[in-house]
């Protein structure tokens, strides 16, 4: 196996457990990170992945860029209604009654 | 066809520039032009087929491709045909409330929203496509958080955590496409992706339309839909209920009958199932909501349904699609008309509930007019835009001999009728409480008549039906 | 061979914070297992020949990230204090 | 029940996944010889720059739309919020990031130059940036933000509005972002200087918006 095929199943394992989390883990903040797992796990198997014959592949690479920064740019506006919400009712946690 | 997505992009960033609670003639007469600009690239998309772009000049796979045809120059003009009324709107309702915190930066959300939905429609790259699918998300859920209330924040939290869940399902999508291929290039990859196609490429599909029905709502997927389109401010309700759904619908439809139509034949009954179940289930939720948004967020919720029989009828005789096509266009139409006199009613009786519109028709007769030609549309009367998709459908469903889809179609209209009459029935027969008339607001005839050229609009698209369809067919 | 044993162990590394950022049971370990597993990342990054994606990682998803993640604990334990 | 089921469907999904990576074969097409070949009209001579500011350009400008529109929804949702007051007043600390201030700024000047030929440019430049901004306001020596004033906002959407006008004036003659190769080289390296002032002005922004939500503490 070559590096680049494994850190492409690594990618598929954090992945799983991101999506799994974002499911599963009700405290916001946690949630927030979950996400980011899951973003980190796909930037993993789209370069890992491309380069399982271990040749570097730039256009992959520069997806992850952009990848990366759009993460952070979510991951921004998660965490700024995050803080506004627990500002609003002092909950981390989403609660059923706020279902119409 | 670049100038629609420049133009927004310009003008979102120079109503950050202009400042808070500034540019809404930036953004209403940059909306005009770009509705010229749709109508004007659907006139030549018909006359000459698809317009490619390689941006870049280096064409794909190495560059980026964007291609309209006659599917994406429809839902192009769509937009910016919802867009531009909404957007007047948008201007008369923010000038009222000139302390909601909704109004504050609108302008370059409602910008990079537009950006990103012309760009979704004009996008042949899937990893390009990722981008503005980010776009348009991130944009639509800051627009509902920017209600600020502790409901609209929740409710925005539920919807960026969908629209991220199904956007990075998309994206493992996408990779594992660039794995097995090595471009993202919806043209390269149509003749590579076979019935023959490796493991990967299937459940890279599967991963990708999976991602994209949560991010349209699909039931189960539709949890996080009514209290992010019922609890927002008006014309940002509008805007999401018929635009933003609608572009992870096309991509759906998109991906169904280009890249992936090799695959996803065996899997057709699913959507259409999920989607039976949505009509019922949305429907019969709107019989029974309590506040008058909820009830059209829910009937959307429904109406997506709709959109999601037409895959296992799809075809060569592409009636299926025409039917898709004109549902997309007739509903978000209807549903922003629906929203828009909602938000007209609401304000005027100062507060959001089903059971207070008793007695507003003396008061509002025009929003009341545009409310029923709306519901004519969800109904599917004749001659509305409504009435045409619904007959397409079972016209498809009745030449595959699918009885069963044309209950369904049927018993969606009868409940669409019944939750419109229920508001129909108390803004028209019922008498108006007395505790109520002190809050009432005088109506704005701004409001009330946006909200009517939209009903129109809906109805009216029965009418051009030809020309819609042949749109549809052209460039293929 | 001895860089795949490196690579392997890495993966495992990454695994493991990735996991235990999501289960252990105090946040603000959480969110430094989180930046720990962000500089895993970076590492993952280099020895995938990607030096580009590395400083991005760096910068962005491990340090700003991390600091952003930081201080949203901060402020929401001050205020849950405050209350 | 949930979890359990969940948690399954994770692991079920990962194994099939990973057994299909596993067994495939050779990817159809290579990029990266298109890549290289063409990498000498494209004015810079590192692929990964390369794709990013040309061949793959257009999703780099819609990222920076990404960018900005955070910082606006960040703006949205953190509105009407106090001025967050410096957390600490420690000289020694304050020195040292004093110190460390010019140092980053030398470090982004050299990342952004040196993004043409290596591995560096307008992100990672601008994050280095942002960095040393959010580095001084935990330290008490930059305060958080009030609601941007013109100047800033004008720093903010200088990179877009440069890309874009970049990007449009190239219709002219060809494509959107279709540089001329003789002058793609100017054109990436101006659009790669303003993009990283604005950059590290909107990173640094999502972390000094976000720290100001809490009033005094």
């Amino acid at each position: 196996m070559t590096g680049g095929l494994l850190f492409a199943l690594t990618g598929v394992a954090l992945f799983a457990s991101g999506v799994a989390g974002v499911v599963l883990i009700d405290n916001l903040l946690r949630r927030i990170l979950a996400f980011n797992l899951m973003g980190s796990g796909a930037f993993l198997v789209l370069v890992g992945l491309a380069q399982r014959n271990e040749v570097a592949d730039p256009v992959p690479q520069a997806m992850v860029l952009t990848g990366i920064v759009v993460a952070v740019a979510a991951t921004a506006l998660a965490l700024a209604m995050t803080r506004k919400y627990h500002a609003l009712t002092g909950r981390l946690e989403l609660t059923g009654d706020d279902n119409d | 066809m670049v100038w629609l997505i420049a133009l927004p992009l310009g003008w979102a960033s120079l109503t950050v520039l202009l400042g808070p609670r500034r540019g809404a003639w930036t953004a209403i007469s940059a909306l005009t032009a770009q509705l010229w600009l749709a109508f004007e690239l659907a006139q030549t998309v018909r006359a000459t087929g698809t317009v490619r772009h390689a941006v870049g000049g280096w064409g794909a796979p190495l560059g980026i491709d964007l291609a309209v045809d006659g599917l994406s120059a429809a839902m192009l003009l769509l937009a910016q045909g919802v867009a531009l009324p909404v957007a007047i709107y948008a201007r008369a309702y923010f000038k009222v409330r000139s302390g909601h915190p909704g109004g504050v930066w609108f302008w370059p959300l409602l910008g990079f929203l537009i950006a990103g939905l012309n760009a979704l429609f004009a996008s042949a790259d899937l990893f390009n496509l990722y981008v503005t699918l980010e776009l348009v998300g991130l944009a639509a859920v800051a627009l509902v958080a920017a209600g600020g209330g502790a409901p609209q924040v929740a409710a925005a939290l539920r919807y960026l955590f969908a629209t991220l869940l199904g956007s990075g399902a998309y994206l493992l999508g996408v990779a594992l496409i660039y794995g097995v291929y090595g471009t993202v290039s919806t043209a390269t990859l149509e003749p590579l992706l076979t019935v023959e196609a490796p493991r990967l490429a299937w459940i890279a599909g599967l991963l990708m339309l999976s991602g994209l029905m949560l991010k349209t709502a699909l039931f189960p997927f539709h949890y996080w839909l009514p209290p992010a389109h019922g609890g927002a401010a008006t014309p940002v309700s509008a805007l999401l209920s018929a635009l933003v759904v609608k572009a992870s619908f096309y991509l759906i439809l998109r991906l169904w009958i280009g890249p992936f139509a090799a695959l996803v034949d065996r899997i057709a009954w699913l959507p259409a199932v999920l989607g039976a179940t949505a009509v019922i289930w949305g429907s019969w939720h709107a019989l029974r909501a309590v506040r008058l948004k909820a009830l059209v967020a829910w009937s959307t919720v429904a109406q997506i349904g709709y959109l999601f029989l037409v895959f296992p009828l799809l075809g060569d005789d592409r009636i299926a699609l025409h039917a898709g096509g004109m549902q997309m266009v007739s509903h978000a139409f209807a549903k922003a008309a629906m929203f828009t006199a909602a938000g007209v009613i609401v304000h005027t009786t100062g507060r959001d509930a089903v059971a207070e519109v008793a007695g507003v028709a003396s008061r509002l007769p025009v929003t009341l007019f545009a409310f029923g030609l709306a519901g004519m549309t969800l109904m599917g009367l004749p001659p509305s835009g409504g009435f045409l998709a619904k007959w397409l459908l079972i016209e498809a469903a009745l030449a595959r001999g699918r009885w069963d889809m044309v209950v369904v179609v049927l018993a969606g209209g009868l409940l669409a009728a019944a939750y419109t009459f229920r508001v129909l029935r108390q803004a028209f027969l019922l008498p108006p409480s007395g505790e109520r008339r002190r809050v009432e607001r005088r109506p704005i005839a701004v409001l009330e008549w946006t909200a009517f050229v939209l009903a129109a609009a809906s109805v009216a698209m029965g009418l051009r039906g030809m020309e819609i369809v042949q749109l549809l067919d052209a460039g293929t | 061979m001895m860089t795949f044993a490196f690579d392997l162990l890495l993966a495992l590394s990454l695994l493991w914070s990735g996991w235990r950022a999501l289960t252990t049971r105090r946040l603000d370990r959480a969110i430094v297992l989180f930046i720990a597993f962000g500089l895993l990342m970076t590492l993952a990054w280099a020895r995938l020949a990607a030096p580009d994606i590395a400083l991005a990682e760096a910068a962005i998803g491990a340090g700003l990230t991390g600091a952003l993640l930081l201080d949203a604990y901060g402020a929401i334990r001050r205020r849950s204090d405050r209350t | 029940m949930k979890r359990l089921a969940v948690t399954a469907l994770a692991t079920g999904f990962a194994v099939v996944l990973v057994e299909a990576m596993l067994n495939l074969g050779p990817a159809a097409i290579d990029l990266r010889i298109p890549v290289r070949e063409n990498l000498a009209e494209s004015g810079v001579s590192h692929a990964v720059t390369a794709v990013l500011l040309n061949y793959r350009g257009y999703d780099t400008l819609l990222e920076v739309a990404v960018l900005l529109l955070a910082l606006v929804a960040v703006l949205t949702v953190t509105d009407e919020a106090d001025v967050a007051f410096p957390h600490m007043e420690h000289p020694v600390l304050q020195t040292l990031a004093r110190l460390a201030t010019p140092l980053m700024t030398v470090v982004a000047v050299y990342l952004l130059w040196a993004g043409a030929f290596r591995p560096g440019g307008a992100f990672q430049a601008g994050s280095v940036l942002a960095a040393a901004a959010v580095l001084l306001h935990l330290v008490g020596l930059l305060p958080g933000w009030r609601s941007p004033r013109l100047p800033l906002r004008l720093g903010l959407v200088a990179g877009l509005l440069t890309f874009l006008a970049v990007a449009t004036a190239m219709l002219a003659r060809g494509a959107l972002l279709e540089y001329p190769p003789s002058m793609a080289g100017g054109l990436i390296l101006l659009i790669e200087s303003v993009l990283t002032v604005s950059l590290a002005l909107i990173l640094a922004g999502l972390f000094l918006l976000l720290s100001r939500d809490e009033g005094p503490s």
